[in-house]
């Protein structure tokens, strides 16, 4: 049975299923429950906030302090103590409150989590998920407003996961948990309270297979994460055109499913990529060099990156909404590779 | 101490410690209003640790802040008009709106500015005072913190190098006993910040943080051991934060009586209570009255200000190079 | 006058004219003098290393302690002070001894060092140079191994420099220490020993500005640091058959020379992108991606690109061989560009 | 100490200590042949401390090592072939060649692996032994790690989280007076390591890192206090690295007299020394010869044999999913 669900409770749901399905899953982070150090003379502290989005709330009336760790803050503690409980044969998930306090246990992530299994020749698993909050919109300006995306797919042994909808979010969550490798799953802040049509039960979306959001002829536009919605309203304002719009939500970015984007790009010739993050080596580069090369005798006109600025996030509303791409930057990206005349 | 200061820095003081009081009350009604998107870190409660520390300075010292850093522009009187202004977003902030709230800056009066990463600042001000001992200058810098940084390895690694090379850095905790919802109680394993320096060999005080002159006291102390060339200290300021964590936090996890029982530590209270004999009563309303109207004035020119061009979105990424 | 000078020497006396031409320059880092703790009570340990590679040796004895300040191993500490040093009027030069340990620090560099001039409106600058060693090919295994230029370069507000030569070396580094936003100077360490002809006064390269090693009219090679050399060694064999190839190394990755790589690409109508490092949101997807949208109409085969695998570094000889790309697989990659049918 | 142990295990304690050596010392002797690349961290002088501490371990239990890992690894009986195969990057290697010197591992036999990364082991030490708390085991972790591992983050951050969770683990520093050229001396600001862990509420120790019984008993005691769900703790083996940072480091910084002095606390003499009545010289004797045969043998067939095949560069990136 499905019901409408925000990506908040969604994600919430997940968690509560598996860990109830498997004593080996804890949760860590930062306030992630609330309220730590008062539970004996003031019970109400408990549970006071689960997370500064509410995402894990009600969570440790369920499962307890043993299992809905708050840590002090330090990251490097507590995702490497994630990395080490993993090879221990837990399951943890932590939480890095926003992805911009990325750098404060990146080492973890990047020497440790990506590469034990590897340089230990192939004997080793670490199953962590990180769940972390991306994205801007939210007036947080440049240190709570980052995407990073790219910083984890350049990293192998990482598997980087950045749900668009509700339903994906469940679904994929559920993948990340049960997933043998460290996952990097990505939740966007503005999309916490999108509905969706959300199932019940658990189930798992596999990893690497693109979700083809609209299907058109003209152009492929492949957007990333909450851009996936934006492109979607792009996609609908140039449909008033004629012109059809195919978009593409990759929801895993490694791995990625290539092939669902080159087949599109083949059928359309056109690609347009768009990504809030910084341009450079980024989401949009990665996608735009893979259709360059692959899909390039399919191409019939220059590839479009539709891309945040290469700045940081500003706090000032209108200038974080010029920052963040838009339809209209969308469906001009579109209609300046129509107009240029096919080769 | 209040003894040795005389009517005009008594007054310099509790007009600092008003102003930020009525600044925070009124970005408390902007954010429940929401007429200012964005996270609101207020310093209510705190305005001692600000107005003790900050007004020591001199035009050469350097300061680092956190996102809770309006009480520290304040006290280093950055006209509220710029602070107001930023927290809008608008032309008219400090930074000209590209910061927000969590971003004050301004380092021609030596605040490098707040920072949103927790104890990212402390490493910062530990270089600033660096470059002072280099330049065999006098100066010193000062790192604002809070209860919650102290298990950050960026904090460890502050005082391990103030210490190595004896920076003239003073370290100065406000602890307000929560990070965010967690209790100090919780995860302060030492049982205070004044006593996790002992590896450091960086001497430690703590402090009543509701007292002005006693803060004033700790950091006129530890500024002379910084500019004397003996090296870092640290001040751990017991004070209580009155807001949440940001503005619209429920606070659920604050006990009623603990409330109550810092409220009645209230600093501006407590300063009252100290000078009122002293400067009269009238005189310390009026100085609340005249902050009040210079706030109202900042709010409401903040709020008719421009916003940036959004041509200002790609600028000041990097320095323009001559 | 020139003289032959090898990288490490050509770095070390871009640090030492500076360091004589500026009493704000220091040198911050690990063992970068080396013996630290001995000076007193034995003499000989004074200048022991001058880092792993020697690269700053002899500095000590000419600038002191004062100058050339060894650390404890705390990145995060020392990285820090000097963006604070940098703000109170220092031109801090600091060593991340492996690039490969740049996320115990990363914070400080992705939120304070980029950001800072940004979010605070313009009124500050933070005039640090970051130097660190990258690259494989030296049988030091996955975590002393790798590039990451595409990290830093994802991130506004850094600037990425990557000397191929000697005589680059000393002329970006001095332009390093002379700019005043955080630059990230990535020395490669299988180039250290390889000799240039180097003017002996000080001079600046400027940033942004990418030098043609090798005209060419068939196909644009971009090589990335060390691979600008496989690059020429690829072009050398190419020409044997009569395919002539133009060699580009972008010098800096932050800003990047669009301009020339594009004015090739328009002339040649090919391009390969060869880099070392992991295939995925690198520099060499950056830069494909730039000529799949601005170069577009000049292509007349897919854009190739040369990388490292999806992989860490592996520490077996043959294995670590085979990840780096070598003149055989640049060939390959033209040869195959050619054989497609031109469209 | 010795008192209570039976033969058996004084000639385990003396047959591990020799062999490390014996592989030490041929690892040096590789090096300067230029016959292996790449960085070798020698183990020689610190024997006693891998000695010590791993042969009480349980299968059960964890440790993390550093890329001075050789000696752990060969107190935990990993196979010689395995880790000299390693060492060769050939397909015999413990970990099929991939990871290399740094990175001897065998979680088979407890041993998380060797990290290349200074103070990098600590927090996943820590969680592997959160986890055997979690699960109501009462099996320990150990870290090993270096002087020069204080400073950092992550050394701090997992000092912290092992006494917030009393998560049964030992920090075991092999303090050998440098990191790196850097003498302890002058960055150890609390002078010991040990002196560093009030802030975290873990008890420590300092011990005599050459005299494998001291070591014995002080793990014995921590690990006792962890099994039975009294915490983390701390052990500071003094101790000294005959070698230099890697092999090839010049050691220009070792002062002649201090050099001296520690050989003249060899763990191996130190143990003849307090066994040798006991044991007889000749039973140590011999024991040293056989590990000799079996070191040749290792490093014989390591060079011997294959290198892996070239396929293996992408593999064991990630986990196969059935
Ligand atoms: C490295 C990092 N981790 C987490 C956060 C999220 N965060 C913001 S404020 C805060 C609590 C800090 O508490 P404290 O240091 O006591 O300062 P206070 O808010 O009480 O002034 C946390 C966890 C952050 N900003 N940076
Ligand atoms: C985070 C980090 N910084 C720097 C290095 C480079 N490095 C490798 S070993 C070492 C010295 C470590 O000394 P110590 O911890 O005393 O261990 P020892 O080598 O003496 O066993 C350094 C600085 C590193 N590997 N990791
Ligand atoms: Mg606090
Ligand atoms: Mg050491």
């Amino acid at each position: 049975m499905t019901r409408t669900l925000n990506v908040k409770d969604a994600i919430n749901e997940a968690l509560r299923q598996e860990m109830a399905a498997d004593n080996r899953v804890i949760l860590m982070g930062e306030d992630i429950a609330g309220g730590a150090g008062r539970d004996a003379d003031y019970p109400p502290a408990a549970d006071a906030w689960g997370g500064p989005f509410g995402v894990t709330q009600g969570l440790l009336p369920l499962f307890g302090r043993e299992r809905v760790i708050d840590t002090a803050i330090a990251e490097t503690g507590f995702v490497g103590a994630a990395i080490g409980a993993a090879i221990a044969g837990l399951r943890p998930v932590v939480e890095i409150m926003y992805v911009d306090f990325i750098g404060t246990s990146f080492d973890q992530l990047l020497n440790h989590a990506a590469k034990l299994r590897y340089v230990y020749g192939g004997k080793v698993s670490v199953p962590i998920v990180v769940r972390t909050v991306a994205g801007a919109g939210f007036r947080a300006a440049a240190e709570h407003s980052q995407t990073l995306y790219s910083l984890y797919t350049h990293v192998p042994g990482l598997k980087v996961v950045a749900p668009a909808t509700a339903a994906d979010a469940k679904g994929l969550l559920i993948s990340a948990i049960r997933d043998p490798d460290p996952v990097i799953f990505i939740e966007h802040k503005r999309l916490y309270m999108e509905d969706d049509e959300v199932p019940e039960e658990p189930y798992a979306i596999p990893f690497g297979v693109a979700r083809i959001v609209r299907s058109g002829r003209d152009v492929t536009i492949v957007g990333v994460q909450k851009m996936v919605h934006t492109a979607v309203e792009a996609a609908t304002l140039l449909s008033r055109d004629g012109i059809e719009a195919e978009v593409i939500d990759p929801r895993t970015y490694s791995p990625l499913d290539s092939e669902t984007i080159l087949q599109s790009v083949e059928k359309t010739g056109r690609l347009v990529v768009v990504d809030e993050s910084h341009p450079r080596c980024s989401l949009a580069t990665d996608i735009a060099a893979l259709a360059a090369d692959a899909a390039f005798h399919s191409l019939r006109g220059p590839i479009k990156m539709v891309t945040g600025a290469h700045a940081p996030v500003p706090f000032s509303p209108p200038l974080e909404d010029a920052y963040i791409p838009d339809a209209a930057r969308i469906v001009a990206a579109v209609r300046d590779q129509l107009d240029k005349k096919a080769r | 101490m209040i003894r040795s200061l005389d009517n005009d820095t008594l007054l310099g003081l509790w007009e600092r410690m008003a102003r930020i009081r009525a600044f925070e009350t009124r970005v408390g009604e902007i954010a429940a209003a929401k007429e200012v998107a964005g996270y609101l870190h207020t310093y209510s409660g705190q305005e001692a640790v600000a107005c003790g520390v900050i007004p020591l300075l001199r035009d050469d010292d350097w300061f680092t802040s956190t996102y809770r850093n309006h009480g520290h522009a304040i006290a280093r009187d950055i006209p509220l008009d710029e602070i107001a202004g930023e927290i809008y977003g608008k032309v008219t902030g400090v930074c000209g709106g590209k910061g927000g709230s969590m971003h004050v800056a301004d380092q021609s009066r030596g605040m490098i500015g707040g920072m949103g990463i927790v104890a990212g600042g402390l490493p910062i001000a530990t270089g600033a005072a660096l470059a002072s001992k280099y330049l065999g200058r006098d100066s010193v810098a000062v790192a604002f913190f809070g209860d919650g940084a102290v298990h950050q390895g960026a904090w460890h690694e502050a005082l391990e190098f103030a210490s190595l090379f004896q920076c003239p850095v003073v370290f100065v905790c406000e602890n307000n006993l929560y990070a965010e919802t967690t209790a100090v109680d919780y995860h302060l394993l030492a049982g205070s910040v004044s006593a996790m320096t002992g590896p450091y060999q960086i001497p430690s005080v703590q402090i009543d943080g509701m007292d002005v002159f006693a803060v004033r006291a700790a950091t006129a102390a530890a500024f002379e051991r910084a500019r004397t060339g003996n090296g870092p200290s640290l001040i751990e300021a017991m004070t209580y934060r009155y807001g949440g964590q940001y503005e619209g936090d429920t606070q659920t996890y604050k006990p009623p009586t603990e409330v109550a029982y810092w409220r009645g530590q209230d600093p501006l209270l407590r300063f009252r209570s100290d000078t009122a004999t002293r400067l009269g009563m009238a005189t310390l309303d009026a100085i609340e009255q005249s902050v009040q109207v210079e706030v109202d004035a900042a709010f409401t020119a903040a709020e008719a200000a421009p916003w940036p061009d959004i041509s200002e979105v790609t600028t000041d990424v990097y320095t323009p190079i001559a």
